[in-house]
C-alpha cells in the first residue's frame, strides 16, 4: 500500500523539529514507532490474505494428493530454486539498503536499492518463462487445459524438444490413486491455485518494485538521514514480507513429492 | 533515535543460513519421509521466515507491540487453518465423490 | 395453532417435531425471562431515579465483582444446557434409523425430483407412507439447493457432486409444504412442492399408479404444472423452452438444421426422449420423462398441448376450452 | 445556562473553504463529515431496495416485480447495507470524528491514509453502483458458489470488485485506529481511563484488520474462477462449494461484530452520560468488547449447520458459538446496573439508548435459538434468521448510530436539533421497527424461507403486517434528515458541553478546532467522573 510512500512533506516546518516530523506527532521516535506498528498491522492483513489461499491449498492437497504430486512434478525445480535464491538475495540487498539509509550513506542506499530492483525484475523474468511454459503445455485451467497429453508425452516426448529442465513427464511414477480422467479434472485445481498464488505474489512484487522506484528517487534527492529513514524501512518490511510469502510458496508448490 | 543498526556480518550470515536452508528443504523433498515430508518442509520454511522476520525486519529490536502484532497474525491464521481442519478431518478428508470414479 | 385464522405455529407432523418444539419453547421461556427481567429493571430504574434537578449526579458505584461473576457464570450454565439439549436433538435428527425406507431426491434448477426404489418418480410431489421412518438421500445437478420440510422440522442442503441425507417419520396422513431454502437462482421461490402422507394401504395403491379425475386435457393441464413443464414452456416463448401455443400442425426448425411437423408422434417423442429433436435456438435442458409418467398421463399431456392450439391447421378440432394459463402457481 | 453562547469564530468547518479544502483535507473531522454524507446516501439507496422487497412480499403471488428483479432487489439491499452502510457507519463517522479528541490527540496516526480510505470507499461504491445500474446482481450478498461462479449471468464480478475495494477502506480505518489508540494517547490517558467508545473501536479495528483480508482473497478466488475459468470451487472439477462458505463466513461472522461493537461503545457513553454516573463494572465492559472481537473468529460455522459440514464440526461450532453470547449479556447487565441510583434524564439519545437495549436484547437472545443445533436445523435460512439479524443490525447498529449521531451532533456542528421532533422520530423508529420484524419471527418459525418472492397464502397476514411496519420505519428514518439539516441553520447554539458529559471531547469548543485542543490536555480523572464536571459548570455560570 502507498503508506510506505515518503512521509517527508514538501514544505519543511520552520520550528526546530526535524523537517520530516508531522504536526500531530510529538517526537520523531513516536512517529517512527507509529509507522512501524502501522506497517506491521498492514502485513498482518497480508498474512491472512495469503492465509486464505493456503487454507484452500491445504484442503485440496489432502484430497487430491496424487494430482498435486503429478502437477508439482511438472514444474521445473531449476527455475523454482533459482527464483528462491534470487529473492533471498534481494532480501539481503534490501537489508543492506536500509542499513545504508540508517548510516547516512546516500550512495550506498541508492546502489543497494537498484540492485534489489534488478533482482526483483530477474525474479519476474523467470516467472514469465515458467508461465510461458505452462501456456505451451496447456496447463492453464480455463484455456483448453489438457493434462492427459503430458502422460502420453513420454511416448511422444522425443520429438517436441521441451527444455531439458522441464521434467513434466520424464521420471517413472508410482501407482496413482486417480486415473487419467480424474487427473485431468483435479490437476486443474492445482494449477488454479498455482496461478492464483504465484500471480498474486508477482503482483505484490510489481507493487514492491514500484514503491522502491519512488524510494530510490527520494534517496537520490537526499531526503533520508540517520534521523529519518522510515520510508526505506517500510519498503524493506514490505519487500521482506513478499520474500517470506515466496519462502512458503516454493516448498508448497514445487516440492509436493519429488522422491518417487 | 535511529533503530538498531545491525553489523553487515550478521546480514551475511543470515543470508547464507537462508541459502543453506533452501538447499536443505529441496534435498529433503527427494527423501521419502511419507507423511512427514510436508511437516519438514513447513518447519524449514517457518524457520527461514522467522530468521527473515527476526533479523532482516529488525523485529528483534522492535517494541513489544510490534512483536505482539506479528504473533497475532500467526495466531489468527492458525485459527483459520485449525478450525477448518476440524470440519474436513472429522469427515475423514473424503474428497468430492469423483464423477468418473 | 392459529389465532383469528392466522396460522402462527407449524404442524408437528414428524415424530421428532415435538422434541424440536420442546427445545424451542425452553429457549423461548429462558430468553423471555431474561428479556422481561432486564426491561422491567431498566424501566423501573428509569422512573425511580429520574433526574430531579439539573446539577444532580448519580451515586458513585464502581462495580461489584460478585455481581459480575453472577451474571457471567449463570448465563454460561444456561448456555451449556441449551447446547447439550440442542446437540442431543441434532444427533437424533442426523442419524437415520437402519430400517428407514430409502428415497432419492435430486435438486435441479427449480424442481425437486424424487425417485422411489419401486421405480416411481415424481417432480415437486412426494407420496410417503405414514408411520415408517423415511431416509432421503439428496444431491444436486447444478447449484446448491436445500430440501426443507417445515412440518417435519428438518432440512439439508443439496450439494452438487456430493450426497447428503435427512430422515423423518410422518405420524399421520396429511399434506405439507416442501421448500428449497438455499438460494439457487431466478425461480428459487418456485422450487416448492407438497409432500402427501398416505396410510400404508393407500400408499401401496398409489405405488401401482392410482387413478386421476377430470377430462384428459384438464388432467393434462394439472400434470403440465405438477411436472414443472410450466416453468420452462412459457406461453410468451421467453422461457427456457419453446412456447407450446398454436404449434400443433406447424413445422418447427430443429437445431441440426432439419425440421419436423408438430404432431402427436413429435410431441410424444419430445416428452419421452427430449434430447432427440431440439428446437433451434434452445438449450437441451429438458429432462427425459421416459419411465417417469405412465401411458395415460402421457396421453393427457399431449391432449393438453393440443388444446393449446384451438384451430390447428391439420389435426382434429379441439373440443376443450383452453385451461388456465400454464404459468400460474399451485 | 445556554442563553448567550455564540459559535466560536475559528473551528474546523471554517478553517479553509472551497472543494479542495474538503477533498484534499487531512483533518479527521472533515473526513468524518464526508463519510457521513456518503453513507447516508448509501443508506437511503439500500432502503429503496428494502421498500421494493416489502412491497413484493405484501402479496403471496409476488406480482409487484418479476422473480429475477426481486432477486436483484434483495441482493443489492444486502450488499449496499452490509458493505457500504453498516460496516463503515459508526467507525468511519463517529469513530473518525471522536477518537482523536477523546484520547487527547491532534489527529489520527496516518491522516493521509484516512483520506485514502475515504477515496477507496468511493471507488468501491462506484463499482457497486455501476453493477447496479447496468443490470444488478442476483446472487444474494453471500455470493455462494457454484451459482455465483457459473449459474448467474448478472454482474457478479463488478460487484465483487466493488466489495473487494471497499474492504481495503475498512482495513485502513481499522489500521489507523489501532496505531492511534496505541501510540497517540495524551499524557495521563492510561488504558483504563479510555472512554468505552474507544475500547469498542479498538476491538472493532482488530476485527476489521484480521477478518477483511480473508473475504478479499475469497472474492479474488471467486473472481478468478468466474472470469478466467479456474476451478477452485467448481464441483465439476472436484472443487468444494462448502470451502467457499467456510472462507466467506470466516470474515462475514466477525463482520457482524464490526457492525455491532461500535454501537455497543456508543451505548456505554449514552448510558453513562444520561444517568450522570460512572459505568458499572468499567473493566468488565471494556474486556467484553475484546472478548466479542476474539470469540467472533472461532464461531463462523454456525451459519453452515445444514450445509454439509460434519456432525462433529457442527457440535464444536455450536459449543463455541455460545461463548460469544456471554460478553454481550455482560454488557447489557452492566448497563442496567448503571441505571441503578443514577440521575436519569430522557433526552433523545437516551431514548435511542433504551430502544437499543430492548432491541439488542431480543436480537442477542434470538441468536441463542440459531446457535442451538436442534432448533437451527428448522430455522436456518428462514425468516427467523432474517428477523434475528435485523434486530441486531437495525435494532442494534442503526439505533446505536442514530443515538450517537444525536448525542454528538452538537459537538460536530455546534448546534442543537429540535428535541420535540427527534423524540417523535425515536419513538416512530422503535414502533415501526418492532411492527416490521417481530412478525418475521413468527412467519420464520412457520417455515417461510428467505429470499422467496412468493410464499404460501396462509403466511400473507404476517407479511402484510411486516410491510406496514416497514413504512412506519421508513418515515422514522426520514425525520432525522429534516431536523438535522434544519438545525445547521436555525439550531440553538449548543456550547462546549450541552449534555454535561464527561468525555475529553466535551472539554473543547464545539465545533472543535482543527487541531482539537489549544494545548495538549493532561488527564488526571477517572473516565466517567461527573463531580468535577458539575463543579466546573457551577464555576462557569
Amino acid at each position: 500500500m502507498s503508506n510506505a510512500v515518503a512521509h517527508a512533506d514538501a514544505h519543511g516546518h520552520a520550528h526546530a523539529h526535524h523537517p520530516a516530523l508531522q504536526h500531530h506527532f510529538d517526537t520523531m521516535g513516536q512517529q517512527k514507532e507509529a509507522a512501524v506498528v502501522g506497517m506491521w498491522v498492514f502485513l498482518l492483513t497480508e498474512i491472512l490474505f495469503f492465509g486464505g489461499l493456503f487454507a484452500a491449498y491445504m484442503i485440496y492437497r489432502v484430497w487430491y494428493f496424487d494430482a498435486f504430486a503429478e502437477a508439482s512434478r511438472s514444474l521445473s525445480l531449476f527455475w523454482g530454486g533459482l527464483n528462491t535464491a534470487v529473492l533471498i538475495g534481494s532480501s539481503l540487498t534490501m537489508a543492506m539498503a536500509v542499513r545504508g539509509a540508517q548510516t547516512n550513506k546516500r550512495a550506498a542506499t541508492v546502489n543497494w536499492l537498484i540492485l534489489t530492483m534488478i533482482l526483483g525484475t530477474v525474479f519476474l523474468g523467470v516467472k514469465v518463462i515458467e508461465y510461458a511454459d505452462k501456456f505451451e503445455h496447456h496447463h492453464v485451467p480455463g484455456y483448453n487445459f489438457q493434462w492427459a497429453a503430458a502422460h502420453e508425452a513420454p511416448a511422444a516426448g522425443g520429438e517436441h524438444a521441451a527444455p531439458a529442465a522441464e521434467g513434466a513427464a520424464a521420471e517413472p511414477h508410482r501407482e496413482l490413486a486417480l486415473n487419467g480422467d480424474q487427473l485431468q479434472l483435479t490437476t486443474q485445481i492445482y494449477f488454479s491455485l498455482y496461478f492464483t498464488m504465484t500471480g498474486l505474489h508477482a503482483l505484490h512484487m510489481i507493487i514492491g518494485i514500484g514503491i522502491m522506484l519512488v524510494i530510490t528517487w527520494m534517496a537520490w534527492k537526499g531526503k533520508f538521514d540517520a534521523e529519518y529513514y522510515t520510508p526505506v524501512e517500510m519498503a524493506g518490511l514490505y519487500w521482506h514480507f513478499v520474500d517470506i510469502v515466496w519462502i512458503f510458496l516454493f516448498p508448497l508448490l514445487y516440492l509436493v513429492e519429488r522422491h518417487t | 533515535m535511529s533503530g538498531h543498526v545491525s553489523p553487515v556480518s550478521l546480514y551475511i550470515t543470515i543470508f547464507l543460513a537462508l541459502m543453506v536452508l533452501t538447499a536443505v528443504t529441496v534435498g529433503a523433498a527427494f527423501v521419502d519421509l511419507g507423511q512427514f515430508n510436508f511437516l519438514v518442509a513447513m518447519i524449514i520454511a517457518g524457520f527461514k521466515a522467522s530468521l527473515v522476520i527476526w533479523y532482516f525486519m529488525h523485529v528483534k529490536y522492535a517494541s513489544k507491540l510490534t512483536k505482539l502484532t506479528v504473533a497475532t497474525g500467526v495466531f489468527f491464521l492458525a485459527i483459520l487453518l485449525g478450525l477448518l481442519l476440524i470440519d474436513y478431518a472429522s469427515k475423514g478428508f473424503t474428497s468430492m465423490p469423483m464423477p468418473l470414479s | 395453532m392459529t389465532i383469528f385464522g392466522i396460522p402462527i405455529f407449524p404442524e408437528q407432523a414428524s415424530t421428532f417435531a415435538k422434541d424440536v418444539d420442546a427445545l424451542y419453547f425452553f429457549i423461548l421461556a429462558t430468553c423471555a425471562l431474561f428479556a422481561v427481567g432486564v426491561s422491567i429493571a431498566a424501566v423501573f430504574f428509569g422512573i425511580r431515579y429520574h433526574k430531579q434537578h439539573d446539577s444532580e449526579i448519580g451515586a458513585r458505584i464502581e462495580g461489584s465483582l460478585p455481581l459480575e461473576l453472577l451474571w457471567s457464570v449463570i448465563p454460561t450454565i444456561i448456555a451449556m444446557v441449551m447446547f447439550g439439549w440442542g446437540a442431543s436433538v441434532f444427533y437424533h435428527l442426523r442419524r437415520p434409523p437402519a430400517e428407514a425406507m430409502h428415497i432419492y431426491a435430486v435438486g435441479k434448477q427449480w424442481m425437486w425430483k424424487f425417485q422411489h426404489l419401486e421405480g416411481q418418480r415424481e417432480i415437486n410431489e412426494l407420496h410417503i407412507p405414514a408411520g415408517r421412518p423415511i431416509k432421503i438421500t439428496i444431491s444436486s445437478e447444478d447449484v446448491l439447493h436445500s430440501l426443507y420440510f417445515p412440518a417435519f422440522r428438518t432440512k439439508t442442503d443439496a450439494i452438487p457432486g456430493r450426497y447428503t441425507e435427512l430422515w423423518f417419520e410422518a405420524q399421520k396422513p396429511g399434506q405439507h409444504h416442501i421448500f428449497c431454502t438455499e438460494y439457487c437462482g431466478t425461480n428459487h421461490s418456485g422450487m416448492i412442492g407438497t409432500v402427501t402422507v398416505l396410510e400404508e394401504t393407500q400408499y401401496q395403491a398409489w405405488l401401482q399408479g392410482g387413478g386421476m379425475e377430470g377430462t384428459l386435457a384438464q388432467r393434462g393441464a394439472k400434470l403440465f404444472n405438477d411436472l414443472a413443464c410450466s416453468t420452462c414452456h412459457l406461453d410468451t416463448g421467453q422461457g427456457r423452452g419453446p412456447t407450446l401455443k398454436d404449434i400443433v400442425g406447424t413445422t418447427v426448425a430443429l437445431q441440426d438444421g432439419s425440421s419436423a411437423v408438430v404432431d402427436e408422434a413429435y410431441l410424444r417423442e419430445s416428452i419421452l426422449n427430449s434430447q432427440a429433436k431440439i428446437v433451434k435456438g434452445f438449450q437441451p435442458l429438458m429432462p427425459t420423462f421416459q419411465g417417469l409418467i405412465s401411458e395415460e398421463n402421457l396421453v393427457a399431456l399431449i391432449e393438453h398441448v393440443k388444446s393449446l392450439s384451438p384451430n390447428p391447421t391439420t389435426a382434429a378440432p379441439a373440443a376443450m376450452p383452453t385451461p388456465a394459463p400454464a404459468g400460474e402457481k399451485k | 445556562m445556554l442563553d448567550k453562547l455564540k459559535i466560536p469564530e475559528r473551528h474546523y468547518l471554517n478553517n479553509g473553504h472551497g472543494l479542495a479544502s474538503w477533498l484534499l483535507t487531512k483533518d479527521h473531522k472533515r473526513i468524518a463529515i464526508m463519510y457521513l454524507i456518503s453513507i447516508s446516501v448509501m443508506f437511503f439507496l439500500g432502503g429503496l431496495f428494502a421498500v421494493g422487497i416489502r412491497l413484493e412480499l405484501a402479496t403471496p403471488q409476488g406480482d409487484f416485480v418479476q422473480a429475477d428483479t426481486y432477486n436483484k432487489f434483495f441482493t443489492m439491499h444486502g450488499v449496499i447495507m452490509v458493505f457500504f452502510f453498516l460496516i463503515p457507519s459508526i467507525p468511519a463517522v463517529l469513530g473518525n470524528f471522536l477518537i482523536p479528541p477523546m484520547i487527547g490527540a491532534k489527529d489520527l496516526a496516518f491522516p493521509r491514509i484516512n483520506l485514502l480510505s475515504l477515496y477507496i470507499y468511493w471507488i468501491g461504491g462506484v463499482f457497486t453502483l455501476y453493477a447496479m445500474i447496468s443490470g444488478g446482481v442476483d446472487t444474494g450478498w453471500t455470493f455462494y458458489t457454484p451459482y455465483s461462479a457459473t449459474g448467474s449471468n448478472t454482474n457478479v464480478v463488478p460487484t465483487a470488485l466493488g466489495i473487494f475495494i471497499a474492504g481495503f477502506s475498512s482495513i485502513l480505518t481499522g489500521l489507523n485506529f489501532i496505531v492511534t489508540i496505541h501510540r497517540m494517547r495524551a499524557p495521563g490517558m492510561t488504558w483504563f481511563r479510555l472512554p468505552l467508545f474507544v475500547w469498542a473501536h479498538y476491538a472493532t479495528s482488530l476485527v476489521q484488520v484480521l477478518g477483511t483480508p480473508v473475504i478479499a482473497i475469497t472474492i479474488v478466488m471467486l473472481g478468478v474462477e468466474r472470469a478466467l475459468g479456474f476451478g477452485i470451487f467448481d464441483p465439476g472439477r472436484g472443487g468444494d462449494p462448502v470451502l467457499f462458505q467456510h472462507l466467506f463466513w470466516f470474515y462475514s461472522h466477525p463482520a457482524v461484530y464490526i457492525m455491532i461493537l461500535p454501537a455497543l461503545g456508543v451505548m456505554s457513553e449514552l448510558v453513562s452520560t444520561f444517568t450522570k454516573k460512572t459505568i458499572f463494572g468499567y473493566s468488565f465492559v471494556a474486556f467484553s468488547s475484546l472478548a466479542i472481537a476474539v470469540f467472533g473468529f472461532i464461531v463462523w460455522a454456525h451459519h453452515m449447520f445444514v450445509s454439509g459440514i460434519s456432525t462433529y464440526a457442527a457440535m464444536v461450532f455450536s459449543f463455541l458459538s455460545f461463548s460469544v453470547a456471554i460478553p454481550s449479556a455482560v454488557k447489557v447487565f452492566n448497563w442496567t446496573a448503571t441505571l441503578y441510583k443514577g440521575a436519569i434524564s430522557f433526552e433523545t439519545p437516551m431514548l435511542y439508548a433504551y430502544g437499543f437495549m430492548g432491541l439488542f436484547l431480543i436480537g442477542g437472545l434470538t441468536g441463542l435459538f440459531l446457535a442451538t443445533l436442534g432448533v437451527d436445523i428448522h430455522l436456518h435460512d428462514t425468516y427467523f434468521v432474517v428477523a434475528h439479524f435485523h434486530y441486531i443490525m437495525v435494532g442494534g447498529a442503526i439505533m446505536g448510530y442514530l443515538g450517537g449521531l444525536h448525542f454528538w451532533w452538537p459537538k460536530m456542528t455546534g448546534r442543537m436539533y429540535s428535541e420535540f421532533f427527534s423524540r417523535i422520530a425515536a419513538i416512530l423508529v422503535f414502533v415501526g421497527f418492532n411492527l416490521t420484524f417481530f412478525p418475521q419471527f413468527v412467519v420464520g418459525y412457520l417455515g417461510m424461507p428467505r429470499r422467496y418472492h412468493s410464499y404460501p397464502d396462509e403466511m400473507q397476514v404476517l407479511n402484510v403486517l411486516s410491510s406496514a411496519g416497514a413504512s412506519v420505519l421508513g418515515l422514522g428514518y426520514l425525520l432525522p434528515v429534516i431536523y438535522f439539516l434544519w438545525s445547521l441553520k436555525y439550531g440553538q447554539v449548543a456550547g462546549p458541553n450541552p449534555w454535561g458529559a464527561s468525555g475529553l471531547e466535551w472539554q473543547t469548543q464545539s465545533p472543535p478546532l482543527t487541531e482539537n485542543f489549544l494545548e495538549v490536555p493532561v488527564v488526571e480523572h477517572e473516565p466517567y467522573e461527573y463531580e468535577h464536571i458539575v463543579a466546573k459548570e457551577k464555576h462557569l455560570v
